[in-house]
């Protein structure tokens, strides 16, 4: 009897610390999407329009040899599959940076982050600018066509520019004040910029991105759509579009809230010899959409997930220690490239962090070599590879500004002594004797904050306090649910709350108009005040010369005026920082595991122009598709 | 001689508590019970008549351990066999034990006919439930209780209907002996005397042959049983017929109690009530002399040494007391007219 | 009273319990005296270092040296960095591209390696190998180049004029020293976690975070229940039917669930240990109140409460006196199950990433918190996780012991 | 007879309903009691009748729900905890558990000092304190000095009773109310326990209100007897005229089903 009762509380309280552990609360970094819209069931759904040469299979038991499986693009149900909408939580055919998923839409151009170069997919061949760079035009592929069977046209593009003015769509807005107008002529598209007093063009490294990073609609669809909006702009952005007309070679076969399915169009334009010459390699796309990470990371080992957008963490060991087929675009640390710069905003509001001497002991005591080889577990570039800036340690981008101009005005953080210095300096020092400093007789002491779950951000947040406990500054982390946070750290027209000292963000990745659209979303005032600021700058700072060179740049063609520019903008960042660096993190963590598939891109396979790690989807990463191969044909 | 039913020889039984202490509950008992008569035992409460009864079945489970003796029924040996055996074939077919308070321990989510299916079921393997409940029926209507019962719950009945099925069940496969402990003691007199009266007509008519009857209420007993024996610290003091037991004791024990009898009759009033001061010796450590020796008014320095042996009396009637009968007859006379 | 803890102490339940319990606390209090480190300090820069004893290699440099030729020592250094998986895998790399296999003896390290660098190209593939393979490939390559190499390994200095490297030592292969003569040796008994934070010295500050947050949640929940029980139940009517009223309306909602919303709406940045005790505590005294209402109900009538009364003896007096000391026994056996239903809660807390503030004090959930974002569960790093769970268990168990133990001694339907 | 002695506890239609609506029941049922000075009244009943409900209404340990309750021909007043303190110093009891009547967390001495306190000697010095607990001791057989510093659970059942008793020695009371005082007990104690209530009855001049199931107890110590079915009182009288010529069915039957020892127990009738 006594021996059951020990086994029975043993059991019992191994169940309760499992069920407690089942359900860590390392929600997706994405945005919780409510399924009122749920796709309705899929058996019925678009059938190939042309039948296949086999039936399609079972979404449910997709022939392994026939399916790439992908992970961390979608974290809960799909919405919708309307590329006018933002909000389709559609990571696999919809969503939409810089560089844009062109798996069922496609943009007229695609752009490689690799070499920072464009390349032509529904264009024929390169986009002309005028002299005066105010008209931007290119050619339409002619055997460009629609899944309906239609030629695709430059009327086409047009018409979705019109559309997204018409609508004031996310699209619409964000580029109106850059894009006078799209034209058709003669069968092809002309951008005309918008146009400053002075006849220049506002900014032509938007114009030019425009054509990378903005899918092409078909007219005929969109008039449908508009119909059954009646004209009505909300209802077009929430229509599902389920009967959506698309160029890409992939569509929708099957969505639930445990998976979406995309099923090879075999009909496919770019199977024309002007193009890829052939079909890309899977018949069926598909994302399991898993709970957290860590179930991610378990597809992964278990080969039941090909290709993982996700932070595996530690993802090296899978290979050196388990001996797992898995490998990252870079054999060795940083395994990846990296591209955007997960930054610590300082709220400017907060008592003390106005300033500079706080703002910058903080930023040089902070141990960044433990961030990245602990919070990162080495997935990023080090600052000693890539000095802090307001680039990514891609070439291109770190060629862009004179290192050795702003080298005094570096740190290698971990400076604990440097940052007491500079704070006893600027007299702010403990003047009551409770081992924290005061600022004008008050305490300092921060909340640095990040959205819970988001692991890696969390682990670098504690790294952050822990060296404000060094010098005398009291730090404390919190970590609010995703969607308080987005709402709280993006209503700029409102002062930041208590618990928003220093917050983590994001910065802008690769993109045909960085780094300039980054540094501005980082250090441009322009985001100060604004209602719904999903752009940057988030804890509010202002600095004319700042601005104005940003203002300048996309305007300048000479190599070293623009390097000059930079430089310059680096100088003020590193002066005043008004944020900070806290690692590297890439576009896409691109993980493979080649127990089916392999020939994914890698550093150094020898394709031209080199495919991406962009998860063969993003921009020019689709190219990847074509090149995958069976392991066991 | 009539048949000899239960026959016990120096049975000694002990328990052990849960700090390893031996408490000595029944010291030496010898019994014999013939047919068709019925024996009751007295005494104090911790006297261990009730240590007797759970002792008597054969059947021993911590904390209560088996120290000696035999118990011998109807000529079968029970003592010393294995414990699932005689819970097998010897507990309800030859002798039967009703515990205190066992109407109380009826599962009350249960009809009262599946607990007699389960005892049936428990010996007999062959038989269809419409049988069980066609010997139930009569069984019950026998004994005089309404058939309706047998679909009843436990909590559906009244106290006194609730002893009486439970009687009735426990002589379901005619043991030889029954033993019943207190039976009606929590009773109100009405109940009480039904319980009685269905308890005599089960030996009358022969449902069982000898009975066990444990009470510390003496008229109860003096009306219900043959012989009564008087247990004091785990040892028998006195035994003899009823009527002797309680108009003539001879122990000063036996005396004490029977002079404390209460019943409403004429004259009571006038009767002064006998009281024994003290409380009876701890069984942990039993005195080597007479148990008594410290509360009787009559004790000797010899009796606080030397352990004390059964005398006889005649007639079946024995009495543990170093005092001779008459000598002790000669000390109550005295003390009548003292009064 | 003596009695009493004497049976308790006689209780096999209660004194295993007691002892685990006891062992606990005896670490927590004495570790932390020999092993002054702070909790939270990270030292390792990197994830889940193993287990194990860190020796500083500089310092190693210029402890002194001792030779010992030991044997097979250069058959456990090729070992320790080529394999048999390793060797097969030669093998087949090396047939793949035209070897014959005949010629290839994979247990002769010597031959094997010549073979291997003469022919070993990285940037060949054969059909069917994949990235990864050719990773390991590389990285194999790169491990074994110099296995086989006597020479010594040579130590160098930067000459700061000329900034040329001027030898300063040479490590022999026969070369030891003696750990205690390093300067530098840290034991890390149970490795590093993912903050590089020295897991045991850790473990041992969140047991004792814990193990507080159990008595202080205890101490609440039970003082709630028991003052809300007692009145209850002593002086029924209204205010019985009132504090019932609200005993059942936290009885229906889930404790945790409670726990949870009140845990997440004071916001993270009140969130101390002791105030998650506490709101902890306050979520949990339901079934103390509870269990001390009927309790004392079925007390109240009884006839030394009565008689108490009959005395002249106030409500207070009566409670104090009469009631509380039938109770006790019960209270603090729901006491103890209350202090480890308290540090359960709050690792279930933890996990959900609702536990206490993260940069003051470490605490058993938050450990475990942390090793499950990191992935340690899947990565195989054990120590991450496995000592908290053991950690958890073995407190919750001995509670539960000594709770057991306790319940045979006050309970006599339990005594055998 | 009646004139002479004072009345001193009388009940006018007292009732006791527990609960509402379906669940209502009455326990005691329109009750009417008179005790004089000096009278020893017991109240038979079986278990259920309502006499446990009606002796804790007569003691105020619970509230009637209908009729009043005089005391020395005054209505009683026990609305507050001083009132109440006040009426206990008249009327106390002795209950039916020796074992549960003691707090076992408490030692002996502190049973009987309440009982001093409670007579006013809260500040008497020590020596008279155990004067006095010495006395109330020997009053009923006990040794003070084999007592003190014991806890219940050291005493016999019977010891614990006469312990009982002499509380009541101290307190003085007007009024016992002797709830089954000797049902828990051993035949053989009960002698003695009962000879103690009555020396004290004689000592102190008290009243005392005995309640029982035993019919024949209730005949061996009363002067009045109260036969108590369903809440009612059926039959009321001197114990020699209830018990020995009955009158009401219920007592009749009562007395009947009781097993006597020399008139014949009639099995028949049930």
């Amino acid at each position: 009897m006594k021996k059951i009762l020990y086994i029975v509380s043993l059991l019992v309280i191994a169940s309760m610390i499992l069920t407690a552990c089942a359900s860590p609360a390392t929600e997706a970094p994405v945005e919780e999407v409510a399924t009122e819209a749920a796709p309705e069931a899929a058996t019925e759904e678009v059938a190939p329009e042309e039948p296949a040469s086999s039936e399609p299979a079972d979404p449910n038991s997709l022939p392994r040899n026939e399916t790439l499986y992908f992970n961390g693009q979608q974290w809960g149900s799909v919405v919708g599959w309307n590329p006018y909408s933002t909000s389709n939580n559609n990571g696999m055919a919809i969503a939409q940076q810089d560089n844009a998923r062109v798996l069922m839409f496609e943009t007229p151009y695609a752009y490689n982050m690799l070499d920072g170069q464009v390349y032509p997919l529904l264009a024929d061949g390169a986009y002309t600018w005028n002299d005066a760079l105010t008209e931007l035009s290119f050619g339409i592929n002619p055997a460009a066509h629609w899944s309906d069977g239609s030629p695709v046209t430059a009327e086409d593009v047009a018409y979705t520019w019109a559309t997204h003015v018409k609508y004031n769509t996310p699209t619409g807005a964000a580029n109106t004040a850059y894009i006078e107008d799209i034209v058709a002529s003669d069968g092809s598209v002309v951008i005309k910029a918008k146009l400053k007093d002075d006849g220049t063009a506002v900014n032509p490294l938007v114009v030019q991105a425009y054509v990378s990073s903005n899918y092409v609609i078909q007219m005929a669809w969109t008039q449908t759509l508009e119909e059954r909006a009646g004209g009505d702009a909300t209802a077009l952005l929430a229509d599902t579009a389920e009967d959506v007309v698309y160029s890409g070679p992939y569509h929708k076969y099957f969505a639930d809230d445990s998976k979406v399915v995309m099923i090879r169009d075999d009909n496919y334009w770019g199977q024309d010899a002007s193009m890829f010459g052939k079909l890309p390699i899977p018949r069926y796309l598909a994302h399991t959409i898993f709970k957290d990470n860590a179930a991610g990371t378990t597809a992964l080992t278990a080969g039941e997930v090909d290709v993982s957008q996700q932070f595996n963490s530690n993802v090296n060991l899978l290979w050196e220690q388990d001996g797992l087929p898995i490998s990252t675009y870079l054999p060795e640390a940083p395994y990846q490239i990296g591209a955007s710069l997960p930054t610590a905003f300082f709220n400017l509001k907060s008592p003390g962090l106005d300033q500079v001497a706080v703002r910058k002991a903080i930023a040089i005591a902070v141990d960044y070599p433990t961030i990245i080889a602990n919070a990162m577990t080495n997935q990023s570039a080090t600052f000693d590879q890539a000095p802090r800036s307001l680039m990514n340690p891609t070439a291109g981008e770190q060629a862009l500004y004179d290192h050795a101009a702003v080298a005094d005005l570096q740190w290698a953080g971990n400076d604990i002594e440097g940052a007491k210095a500079l704070l006893d300096e600027a007299g702010i020092v403990d003047t009551d004797g409770d081992g924290w400093r005061e600022y004008n007789g008050q305490k300092l002491s921060y909340v640095a904050t990040c959205p819970n779950g988001w692991s890696d951000w969390q682990a670098a947040i504690e790294v952050v306090a822990a060296a404000g406990k060094e010098i005398g500054i009291d730090i404390t982390t919190n970590y609010p649910e995703w969607a308080v946070y987005q709402t709280v750290v993006t209503a700029s027209d409102q002062p930041l709350p208590e618990g928003y000292d220093i917050f983590m963000m994001w910065s802008d990745g690769a993109g045909p108009t960085q780094p300039w659209s980054r540094v501005r979303h980082l250090i441009s005032s322009e985001y100060v005040g604004m209602a719904g600021n999903w752009n940057g700058n988030w804890g509010g700072y202002a600095n004319a010369d700042a601005d104005a060179l940003i203002a300048a740049i996309p305007g300048m063609t000479d190599g070293a005026e623009i390097n000059a520019a930079y430089t310059e903008l680096v100088k003020i960042y590193l002066t005043d920082v008004p944020s900070f660096t806290l690692m590297y993190r890439p576009q896409s963590f691109h993980t493979v595991n080649e127990s089916v598939w392999t020939n994914f891109p890698y550093d150094g396979d020898g394709t031209n122009p080199p495919v991406p790690p962009m998860d063969l989807m993003d921009g020019w990463g689709v190219a990847g598709l074509y090149n995958l191969e069976l392991v066991n044909p | 001689m009539a048949n000899v039913m239960l026959e016990v020889n120096e049975l000694s039984t002990k328990y052990i508590t849960r700090f390893q202490e031996d408490v000595y509950a029944v010291d030496k008992v010898s019994i014999k019970v013939e047919e068709g008569k019925s024996l009751g035992i007295a005494g104090e409460s911790g006297c261990g008549k009730s240590t007797l009864a759970l002792s008597l079945m054969g059947y021993y489970f911590p904390p209560l351990h088996y120290m000696g003796g035999d118990i011998i029924i109807n000529g079968n040996k029970i003592s010393g066999l294995d414990p699932d055996h005689v819970r097998k074939t010897v507990l309800g077919k030859e002798i039967a034990y009703i515990p205190q308070a066992a109407m109380n321990a009826l599962n009350p989510t249960r009809k009262i006919i599946h607990f007699i299916e389960d005892v049936i079921l428990e010996h007999e393997m062959y038989v269809t439930k419409k049988d069980i409940y066609e010997r139930a029926k009569k069984l019950f209507e026998t004994l005089g209780l309404p058939p309706e019962v047998l679909q009843k719950y436990p909590v559906e009945l009244s106290g006194g209907m609730k002893q009486r099925t439970v009687i009735a069940i426990s002589v379901l496969l005619l043991p030889k002996v029954l033993i019943a402990d207190e039976p009606s003691s929590a009773l109100d007199v009405t109940s009480q005397k039904m319980v009685i009266k269905m308890m005599k007509h089960l030996m009358d008519a022969g449902f069982i042959s000898s009975m066990i009857f444990i009470t510390h209420e003496l008229p109860l007993l003096y009306n219900v049983v043959d012989d009564i024996m008087v247990m004091y610290a785990g040892q028998i003091v006195e035994k003899g017929s009823s009527h002797e037991m309680v108009f003539d004791p001879i122990h000063p024990y036996s005396k004490g109690l029977m002079g404390s009898i209460i019943v409403p009759e004429e004259g009571l009033r006038d009767v002064k009530l006998t009281a024994i001061p003290g409380v009876p010796p701890n069984l942990k450590k039993p005195p080597s002399g007479c148990r008594f020796a410290e509360r009787c008014k009559y004790v000797r320095p010899e009796c606080r040494v030397t352990s004390v042996p059964l005398r006889e009396a005649g007639d079946g009637r024995v009495y543990r007391c170093i005092i001779p009968e008459t000598e002790l007859r000669e000390n109550y006379a005295r003390e009548e007219q003292k009064k | 009273m003596k009695h009493t803890l004497r049976q308790i102490f006689r209780s096999p339940n209660f004194v295993v319990g007691f002892s685990i319990f006891s062992l606990i606390i005896l670490t927590v209090i004495i570790y932390p005296i020999f092993v002054p480190n702070p909790p939270l300090q990270i030292i390792a820069q990197g994830t889940f270092f193993e287990p194990g004893i860190y020796v500083n290699t500089y310092d190693s440099f210029n402890a002194p040296s001792y030779t010992l030729k030991l044997d097979g020592a250069d058959s456990k250094r090729i070992a320790s960095k080529l394999n048999d998986e390793d060797r097969l895998a030669m093998q087949e790399w090396l047939v793949g591209f035209g070897i014959p296999e005949n010629e290839i003896d994979i247990h002769d390290t010597e031959a094997l390696l010549n073979l291997w660098n003469t022919n070993f190209d990285p940037t060949k593939r054969f059909p069917g190998m994949t990235n990864a393979d050719r990773n390991y490939f590389i990285r194999l390559n790169n491990s074994v180049q110099g296995l086989l190499s006597t020479d010594p390994a040579i130590i160098a200095v930067t000459d700061e004029e000329t900034g040329s490297l001027v030898e300063t030592d040479r490590v022999q292969q026969t070369d030891y020293i003696n750990v205690s003569q390093v300067a530098n040796v840290r034991i890390l008994p149970l490795g590093t976690d993912n903050f590089g934070r020295d897991v045991l010295t850790e473990l041992i500050a969140a047991t004792r975070v814990s193990l507080l947050i159990g008595f202080v949640a205890g101490i609440v929940a039970t003082l709630i229940g028991l003052i809300l029980g007692l009145v209850s139940g002593y002086l029924g009517g209204l205010v019985d039917d009132v504090i019932m009223f609200i005993t059942n309306l936290f009885t229906v909602i889930p404790s945790f669930v409670l726990l949870i919303l009140i845990s997440f709406s004071i916001g993270q940045d009140q969130r101390g240990a002791f105030t998650i005790a506490v709101v902890i505590g306050f979520t949990s005294w339901v079934w103390t109140a509870r269990a001390v209402r009927s309790q004392v109900i079925s007390l109240r009538n009884r006839d030394h409460v009565n008689l108490s009364k009959l005395s002249g003896h106030s409500i207070v007096y009566i409670i104090v006196n009469d009631i509380l000391p039938y109770i006790a026994s019960y209270v603090v056996m729901a006491f103890i199950l209350q202090i480890s239903s308290g540090i359960l809660a709050e690792a279930g807390l933890s996990i959900l990433g609702l536990g206490p503030r993260t940069t003051e004090v470490p605490t058993l959930g938050l450990m475990m918190n942390w090793a499950m974002i990191y992935q340690a569960h899947i990565l195989g790093k054990w120590w991450a996780y496995f000592p908290v769970i053991v950690t958890i268990a073995l407190i919750a168990f001995s509670m539960n012991l000594m709770n057991t133990g306790m319940d045979q001694v006050f309970n006599p339907t339990l005594r055998d | 007879m009646t004139l002479e002695k004072k009345l001193y506890l009388s009940a006018k239609g007292v009732s006791k309903v527990f609960g509402f609506g379906n669940q209502k029941t009455v326990a005691v049922d329109n009750v009417d009691l008179d005790l004089y000075e000096g009278e020893v009244v017991s109240i038979v009943g079986e278990s259920g009748s309502g006499k446990t409900t009606l002796s804790k209404i007569l003691l105020g340990l619970i509230n009637q729900t209908e009729g009043d309750i005089y005391f020395q021909g005054v209505k009683r007043d026990i609305s507050s905890h001083a009132k109440k303190r006040e009426y206990w110093k008249n009327i106390q009891a002795i209950f039916q558990d020796p074992f549960s009547s003691y707090n076992t967390f408490n030692k002996i001495d502190t049973v009987l000092l309440d009982c001093i306190n409670m007579r006013g000697g809260k500040y008497f010095p020590r020596e008279k304190k155990i004067e006095l607990m010495k006395e109330a001791c020997s009053f009923v057989n006990l040794k003070f000095e084999e007592l003190t510093n014991k806890y219940p659970f050291e005493l016999s059942g019977g010891q614990m009773q006469r312990l009982m008793i002499a509380r009541i020695f101290l307190l003085k009371p007007k009024i016992l109310l002797a709830d089954e005082p000797t049902s828990m007990i051993d035949a053989c104690s009960r002698a003695t326990i009962l000879d103690e209530l009555m020396h004290l009855r004689k000592e102190i001049g008290m009243t005392i209100i005995f309640i029982t199931h035993d019919i024949g107890l209730a005949y061996y110590v009363s002067d009045k007897v109260c036969i108590m079915e369903k809440g009612r009182f059926v039959e009321t009288g001197t114990a020699d005229s209830v018990i020995l010529t009955p009158h009401h069915a219920y007592t009749k039957r009562l007395i009947n089903d009781v097993p006597k020892i020399h008139e014949e127990w009639d099995l028949t009738t049930v």
